[in-house]
């Protein structure tokens, strides 16, 4: 059976992957997923600590965790919602997706 | 105490209202004017009364509760001191607003005047007030209308620029002494609460309750800051340049009465309250005052036009006041005072000619001048007399408090310490005013004509103030125990 | 007791009432004026039967000190004081003449007013801050009357000048009075005098006092190096110059020096330099006067020459001689060539005034000539004002000249630079009467010279009889002891005489018949270039160093410490703002990196523990 | 009456509007605005009902927390949002100009919603002491900014604020969450007031303690806009509406304070970890007093320099943060005090400045610093109440911004004096001072910018309530400025 360092490690790499490809990834669609994946990334995490939260490696009491996990991904869902208005929304009025083009503001 | 409203009160409150009634559209001059002459009647009665019942004590307080911790209280009063400076900032108040223009700049001038009554209300409302919060918070309120007053109203090519440094840097002066001032409340509000009324902080007799070092490095910030406002070297480059560029009017309430507040802070605050603290900076202070003195004086001879000439030669004679409180005995603080009076009136009075020779000729450098005197007598005599002020000679104000201020410093001197090298070199200055100052006057006035032949006299009704600015020069200069006798002896609660 | 008092403010009373009321009506002021002039005189005659210190007004007094406006009246007191009101009175009713028709006549006898206020303020005061305060006030007064006609360049230059020289001295004054002040917390000279009984001072620092005080004396009563004012001071209008820079004011320093003999006395190192500058001045002042053409710059060297020899003689009070200090006496001989110079060098100038007047406003000796014949009265009196300053017995400046010497007959080189001036003076003097008054005009405006009205001719006669008998007792005993005045020795006054009938006699040989200068001496003619050396000197060192102090203040303290700390501000806000650079991955970026720097900052801490 | 029923009635009002938004026509659309500006106001005059007591702090089902802050916060949070409402009214000739000259298709009805909703966040987030609270309370409010910022649809500028801010702030949600998630593993609960208890452990993992102590400040920091976070303002604010930029600058600010105040307190309390928090803290105060004060400088943009004149507001607020955690004692107010006073002048401060900024803006169509230029001759009462609103936020004594400085540099001076943190003090001076300038710039274009001189003269239309708000704000800048201890008092 995996260890909680293991799942860490896991989690961990799922969210700077995440974080990487928001950084490198060009289309504002493909960001936004990245964005998800590392969000994912917490929700393991969370269940990860939750699972050993108890010592001698046994679940920890009641599953605040769980509830907390249920409304990341109820949030997720609600920003992918509200982001893919606003992207859309983007797209009519610019008609692209690339971050690149965003750049009518500095300094 | 509170409940009944004191003429302090009236006096500071009348320019705001005056202030708000012409922002809200009454007739600028009119209302300044009259508010002039309400305040003029008053100071002169608070002079009168605290002159009646003696320096020493504070009268007409009045204390309203606005903040329970750390206290705060809206409160004023007047002792010798501040009765001294509110005669001087009702007078050259009276005369800004006397010699200032039906119409200054393009627009209706309500801006115009409603800077100038903020200005003089900050500066009565910091010279009285009891809290030092609200000793400060005054003085900060002239800082916009300054700003403003130059930006728009100023002259020079440099106007802008020169808005920008005197705002910031008093601005930068400010905030060092806030911090000064907060470090200073924390450290010497008495257990049970913090307070910012200074008779509260005041140290008792004995023991001071802070270490010489604890004083020393509150002491620092102080200095500077309050230098910075009274332009001591080398933070001296705000000022010329800021009265050059400054209306008339400005520049008359600025130098003659808003720097006081730095040095009234000095011997308000600083001293009193942190005894020890200056002496761990006395051979500095010494330093910069003959930078005051000696420097700008060195500046000041330099300098080709009369506007720039007179700011400097203002920021040099703040090197003299700094030496009176340098002296710690009541004869150099008695002397710093009158010198803090005397030269608020001598510089508004020169500011006050040099706006009325800038309003007739095309330019105020002195190798474009020449031979005034001829055609415009009355602004020579005037002028010789404001220049004969401003370098000492006996019979104004001026020469009582620059030879106050030297004896003090000598006061049983045995031997020669630093105080009495510096002020032998100090003594210098005296003839170094006297060379820029004669020489302006000989430039402009004298010598022969050089075009500018068509340029009138000062007209009638601008003479009063001129006049009236003189004759205090001089029934000051010539009875300075008036003045003198007002000085409370802060040495002696030390 | 008032009597003092009065004489003190009345000329301020009718300065201030010229200068308010009737400053339109000059011919009214000029009355004003005069009459005050004269009651101010007749009330020093009843004055000089008093003696004392007369009651006090508390001036300033703040903290324990206390400067008081309290008059003194002494032996002393009494000489300054009949010179200053005779001379004044006299040179008062002469501008009536000399000043007629000028267009600023309100204002200048509202300045001779205003001078002789401030003259009895000096003599009469009792302290050192009051004689330091009208002190000052003399020199505006000066500084007024000098620059008369302001119109001119050069008067407006030379009042300026004599202003800041002025000043200079007065420096070193207020230094000394501060020193003595905080050495012996007195200031008044009764107190100086019983706290230099009472006990010992440091004599470092009391030589140092004595030497700044002097400095005071050496401004106004022009020794070298300050003397370059005084010629200059001659632009002003000629009566002016007999009272202020021939009479009175330029005898100041030696009537203070006078007054505090005691001290001098007490401090040899600073009588010492006093001696030897004033001996210096004599015969400078003495070299330069005699290649001059101006008539009244030759005065007025000559006056500074006198002035040499008065303070040298004060000088000699501080001189040890066989285990001694003269002491007083050396500084009454002092103000006894004070007492009677004033009124032959005052004759003098009056005289010239005369002279310049008929030659309309002439004043190069070279340009007149013949005048004996024209206008007799000026020039009888004035031959016997150069007879007296030459020391011709049994005239006035004989004896006083001769006491001088007698100062100086222990100190030989002193003696010897005496006598050599003394030659110089009768030489020069001669020389000028003998150019101007004899031989043949040589010009247009001289030949038509004529005798100068009663009210001019009445004070030169009457100030030809004060040159004449003031050498007497009964014109000087009252005021000093004869007894304490020091007498000469052996030989020493026939030396004199002889020295100056030589003198006269060599003027008159060489200069006799001449147009123009047969001898050239051009460092003379041209007063060793010192004026030439001080203007360098100010053009290098205050000049120099003003523009210096502006460049720094503009380039360091203005420019990098104030404006280069604001660019280096902008500066920074503009690095930055380059930091935001609207690109969305960027920004990504950047907020990463800054979640790496903030975990780092605070692993770093927990590991470093 | 129960406290949560304040939530429950701005969640009503916010339905019902949009409910009168489906049934209105045309005309009445910005009847929808007074109806949430009565209705807000009503729910501030229910707050009486609601007052807790001192000290006091009633628990719902350990996730709802009711006292003097959280009442405090909310009513700040009814008041900006009240004050924004006002703001988009006058704001909508704007507003239709980028999305539709048709009311019906131009949503300004939704537009006067989403405020309303959003403000029922800020209230819930100001009650939440839990992390899970926070975290949907956060969200929720967030969301809400995500649709304002982005909602004038035909404006470039509105969608790239919009996108940046949409992917800016999910990335940092990711951030907490991650943060949350590490907080719960170290200490295995979400509760605030338990966190202290079992963060002082014998057995803690101090690293990983800190580690997501650091993310949690990652999330919080990002709604704050403290550097390093601070990257996403100056454009959002620049892009967003100008109501929307007000309503972010103070609203989510002071929500954003209150969660920071209430996370960092128990972190601070722990004796080990105590000093790599306070590192941590310093290091984020100076940088972001720096950054905000420095980059505001060279701005033209007004609203880019309230931008950057936020994060050095942001700056000025963390200083208080040191002294929390009981191991300085502070005369005067306290850090919570401090940073309450100071966020209630915040709100009145810069709502003043950004109504007379949205008048400006309908009538002259700009957004630079030129626009303002002749303001103080065309406009005098509102180049005085800019003036004003200006100063105060720069510090001038006798305004309310002076007092929240001096609370706070009072506060920070102690702390320096006991714990010798003197930087902070020197770098806030130094901020301040800078501060003078850039806000001065803005003083100095209306009253003597001479751009507005020639050409034609916008006219100004100021609407009543505006008015009304304008006259209002400007009376409490001075005051709270001459009576701190009103203010004072409402708070502790």
């Amino acid at each position: 059976m995996p260890t909680l360092n293991e799942y860490l490690m896991v989690s961990g790499l799922l969210f700077a992957i995440g974080f990487a490809g928001v950084l490198m990834r060009r289309n504002i669609i493909i960001i936004f997923m990245c964005l998800e994946m590392m969000l994912s990334a917490a929700n393991l995490t969370l269940v990860a600590f939750w699972r050993f939260g108890g010592g001698n490696g046994m679940p920890a009491d009641g599953y605040e965790a769980q509830v907390l996990v249920f409304f990341v991904i109820a949030v997720a869902a609600a920003e992918v919602a509200v982001g893919l208005a606003i992207i859309v929304a983007l797209f009519r009025a610019r008609c692209t997706v690339h971050v690149e083009d965003l750049n009518s503001m500095k300094g | 105490m509170s409940g009944q409203v004191t003429i302090i009160e009236f006096i500071i409150t009348i320019p705001l209202v005056i202030a708000l009634a012409i922002g809200c559209g009454g007739s600028g001059r009119g209302l300044a004017l009259f508010a002039a002459w309400a305040n003029l009647l008053l100071g002169a009665i608070v002079f009168a009364v605290v002159l009646a019942r003696g320096g020493g004590d504070m009268h007409f307080q009045s204390s309203h509760i606005l903040l329970d911790s750390p206290e705060l209280t809206l409160g004023f009063a007047a002792d010798g001191m501040s009765a001294i400076l509110v005669l001087l900032t009702v007078i050259v108040t009276f005369c800004a607003v006397r010699i200032s223009p039906q119409q200054p700049g393009k627009g209706s001038g309500r801006l115009y005047y409603v800077s100038l009554m903020l200005i003089a209300a900050g500066a009565l409302g910091a010279f009285c007030a009891t809290d030092l919060f609200f000793l400060y918070a005054f003085h900060e309120l002239a800082l916009i209308p300054t700003f403003l007053m130059i930006g728009i109203y100023g002259h020079g090519r440099e106007k802008v620029a020169t808005a920008w440094k005197i705002t910031i840097y008093l601005g930068v002066g400010s905030l060092i002494l806030l911090g000064g001032l907060i470090a200073l409340y924390v450290q010497l509000s008495p257990t049970g609460g913090l307070t910012f009324d200074i008779s509260k902080l005041a140290p008792g007799p004995g023991d001071h309750p802070l270490s010489a070092e604890t004083q020393k490095w509150i002491f620092l910030p102080l200095l500077i800051g309050f230098g910075i406002l009274v332009s001591l070297f080398p933070f001296h480059s705000w000022a010329a340049p800021a009265y050059a560029c400054a209306p008339a009017p400005v520049a008359m309430l600025h130098a003659g009465v808003l720097k006081k507040f730095g040095l009234y802070g000095i011997l308000r605050v600083a001293m009193p309250l942190l005894p020890e603290g200056f002496d761990a900076w006395k051979e500095l202070l010494l330093i910069l005052l003959l930078g005051n003195i000696i420097y700008v004086g060195f500046v000041t001879i330099s300098q080709r036009y009369l506007d720039r000439m007179l700011g400097h030669s203002s920021v040099m004679h703040m090197g003299y006041i700094f030496l009176g409180i340098a002296c710690c005995n009541s004869i150099g603080w008695g002397g710093a005072v009158l010198m803090m009076f005397a030269h608020g009136i001598s510089i508004a009075l020169l500011f006050s000619l040099c706006g009325s020779l800038r309003a007739r000729l095309d330019t105020l450098e002195f190798t474009r001048l020449g031979g005034l005197g001829a055609n415009m007598p009355f602004l020579a005599v005037t002028f010789g007399f404001a220049a004969f002020a401003s370098i000492g000679l006996p019979g104004f104000a001026n020469f009582a408090s620059e030879i106050t201020i030297f004896f003090a410093a000598f006061r049983e001197a045995g031997e020669l310490g630093s105080l009495q090298v510096v002020t032998i070199v100090a003594l210098w200055g005296v003839v170094i005013s006297a060379v820029y100052m004669l020489r302006a006057y000989r430039r402009i006035f004298q010598g022969e004509c050089i075009g500018n032949l068509g340029a009138a006299d000062l007209e009638r009704e601008a003479r009063l103030p001129v006049v009236l600015m003189i004759v205090i020069l001089l029934i000051t200069g010539l009875f300075p125990n008036i003045i003198l006798k007002l000085v409370p002896d802060l040495v002696g609660t030390l | 007791m008032t009597t003092a008092f009065i004489i003190l403010l009345l000329p301020l009373l009718a300065a201030t009432t010229i200068l308010l009321v009737t400053r339109t009506r000059p011919d009214v002021s000029a009355y004003v004026s005069v009459i005050s002039a004269a009651v101010c005189f007749l009330l020093t005659i009843v004055l000089l039967g008093d003696n004392g210190s007369v009651g006090s007004f508390a001036w300033l007094n703040v903290g324990g000190l206390e400067l008081k406006i309290a008059l003194e009246i002494t032996g002393l007191t009494k000489g300054m004081i009949l010179v200053v009101t005779l001379v004044g009175l006299l040179v008062h009713i002469f501008s009536l003449g000399y000043m007629k028709d000028d267009a600023g006549k309100a204002r200048y006898f509202a300045g001779l007013s205003l001078f002789m206020f401030s003259m009895t303020g000096i003599v009469l005061a009792d302290n050192f801050a009051m004689m330091f305060i009208f002190w000052e006030l003399v020199g505006v007064s000066s500084y007024l009357l000098i620059g008369h006609w302001f119109r001119k360049n050069s008067a407006a230059e030379a009042s300026k000048k004599a202003f800041l020289v002025n000043r200079i001295g007065d420096f070193g004054f207020m230094a000394g009075i501060l020193l003595l002040w905080g050495a012996t917390g007195e200031i008044s000279f009764s107190g100086l005098g019983q706290a230099l009984d009472r006990e010992t001072f440091d004599s470092t620092l009391l030589n140092w006092a004595m030497v700044c005080i002097f400095c005071g004396a050496v401004g106004k009563s022009a020794q070298v190096p300050l003397h370059v004012w005084l010629p200059d001071a001659m632009e002003g209008p000629t009566p002016v110059s007999a009272l202020i820079h021939a009479a009175t004011m330029v005898a100041a320093g030696v009537f203070m020096l006078a007054k505090v003999t005691f001290l001098i006395a007490a401090a040899p190192v600073a009588a010492s330099v006093i001696q030897h500058v004033g001996a210096l001045t004599a015969l400078v002042a003495a070299l330069m006067a005699t290649q001059q053409s101006d008539i009244k710059k030759i005065l007025a060297y000559s006056t500074l020459s006198q002035l040499g020899y008065m303070v040298m003689a004060v000088g000699f009070s501080g001189f040890v001689y066989s285990g001694e200090v003269i002491g007083v006496s050396a500084s009454n001989a002092g103000f006894f060539h004070l007492y009677t110079h004033a009124f032959f060098k005052a004759l003098l100038f009056l005289g010239a005034g005369a002279v310049i007047y008929a030659c309309h406003h002439e004043q190069d000796i070279w340009k007149m000539g013949g005048l004996l014949r024209l206008m007799p009265v000026t020039a009888i009196t004035f031959l016997i004002g150069t007879a007296a300053l030459a020391g011709l017995p049994p005239l006035s400046g004989f004896w006083s000249k001769d006491a001088v010497m007698a100062a100086a007959q222990n100190n030989t080189l002193l003696l010897v630079v005496g006598a050599i001036t003394a030659f110089l003076t009768a030489f020069y003097m001669s020389r000028l009467c003998t150019i101007v008054f004899f031989g043949k005009s040589r010009s247009v405006a001289a030949r038509e010279a004529s005798e100068v009205p009663l009210v001019m001719r009445v004070p030169l006669i009457i100030l030809t009889l004060g040159a004449v008998l003031a050498g007497f007792k009964f014109a000087y005993g009252w005021f000093i002891n004869p007894a304490e005045l020091p007498h000469p020795e052996g030989a020493l006054p026939l030396v004199l005489s002889v020295i100056g009938v030589a003198g006269i006699v060599a003027g008159y040989v060489i200069y006799s018949g001449r147009d123009k200068d047969p001898i050239r001496v051009k460092a003379f003619a041209r007063k060793f270039y010192i004026d030439e050396a001080y203007h360098l000197l100010v053009r290098v060192f205050q000049d120099g160093l003003a523009y210096v102090a502006k460049v720094v203040d503009q380039l360091l303290i203005d420019g990098l410490i104030v404006r280069g700390s604001a660019r280096f501000t902008s500066g920074m806000g503009s690095l930055l703002r380059g930091l935001q650079g609207g690109n969305l991955q960027s920004h990504a970026f950047l907020f990463g990196l800054g979640v790496i720097i903030i975990i780092y900052l605070i692993t770093i801490t927990i590991t470093s523990r | 009456m129960l406290p949560y029923y304040l939530e429950i009635y701005v969640v009503i009002l916010g339905v019902l509007m949009l409910c009168l938004e489906l049934f209105s026509g045309r005309r009445s659309r910005s009847k929808i605005a007074l109806v949430g500006v009565a209705g807000l106001g009503l729910v501030i005059g229910l707050m009486i009902f609601a007052v807790p007591a001192p000290g006091e702090d009633t628990q719902y089902w350990g996730i709802y927390h009711y006292d003097q802050w959280a009442a405090f916060y909310k009513g700040l949070a009814l008041l900006a949002t009240l004050l924004v409402l006002v703001m988009a009214r006058e704001f909508a000739p704007v507003f239709k100009h980028y999305t539709s000259r048709d009311e019906e298709a131009s949503g300004i009805g939704e537009f006067y919603c989403l405020p309303v909703f959003v403000c029922a966040g800020l209230m819930w987030m100001s009650s939440a002491k839990d992390l899970v609270t926070i975290f949907v309370s956060l969200e929720l409010v967030t969301m809400g900014f995500y649709v304002l910022v982005a909602f004038m649809r035909r404006n470039v500028g509105s969608l790239e604020a919009g996108v940046k801010y949409l992917i800016l702030g999910a990335l940092s949600t990711g951030f907490l969450v991650y943060g949350i998630a590490w907080t719960y593993g170290v200490s295995g609960t979400f509760s605030l007031d338990q966190l202290s208890v079992s963060l002082s452990g014998d057995d803690l993992p101090e690293s990983a303690a800190v580690f997501a102590f650091a993310l949690l400040m990652v999330g919080i920091g990002f709604k704050i806009a403290v550097v390093p976070f601070q990257i996403w303002v100056p454009d959002v604010y620049q892009g967003a509406a100008m109501p929307v930029t007000a309503f972010l600058s103070v609203a989510s600010k002071a929500a954003g304070f209150i969660v920071l105040l209430r996370v960092v307190e128990p972190f601070l309390s722990v004796a080990s970890l105590r000093d790599p928090v306070l590192y941590l803290i310093v290091f984020v105060v100076c940088a972001t007093l720096i950054y905000g004060n420095l980059a505001a400088i060279a701005q033209k943009n007004i609203k880019r320099l309230l931008a950057y004149s936020s994060i050095a507001h942001a700056g000025f607020l963390l200083m208080a943060l040191p002294a929390m955690g009981g191991s300085v004692t502070v005369s005067g107010p306290g850090p919570h005090a401090s940073i309450a006073f100071y966020l209630a002048g915040y709100l009145v401060m810069t709502l003043l400045c950004f109504l007379v900024l949205t008048i400006v803006r309908v009538a002259t169509e700009g957004e630079d610093l030129v626009a303002l230029e002749g303001l103080g001759k065309r406009a005098p009462l509102l180049a005085f109440a800019m003036l004003v609103g200006v100063a105060s936020l720069a510090g001038i004594p006798l305004t309310v911004g002076f007092f929240g400085k001096f609370f706070l540099f009072n506060i920070a001076i102690q702390n320096a004096m006991q714990g010798g943190l003197w930087i902070v003090v020197f770098v806030a001076v130094l901020g301040a001072a800078t501060g003078f300038y850039y806000y001065f710039k803005i003083i100095k274009a209306m009253y003597w910018g001479t751009a507005a001189d020639e050409g034609e003269v916008a006219e100004f239309k100021v609407g009543r309530l505006a008015m009304v708000s304008i006259l209002v704000l400007l009376i409490a800048v001075f005051f709270f400025g001459i009576f701190p201890g009103t203010l004072l008092g409402l708070i502790q």
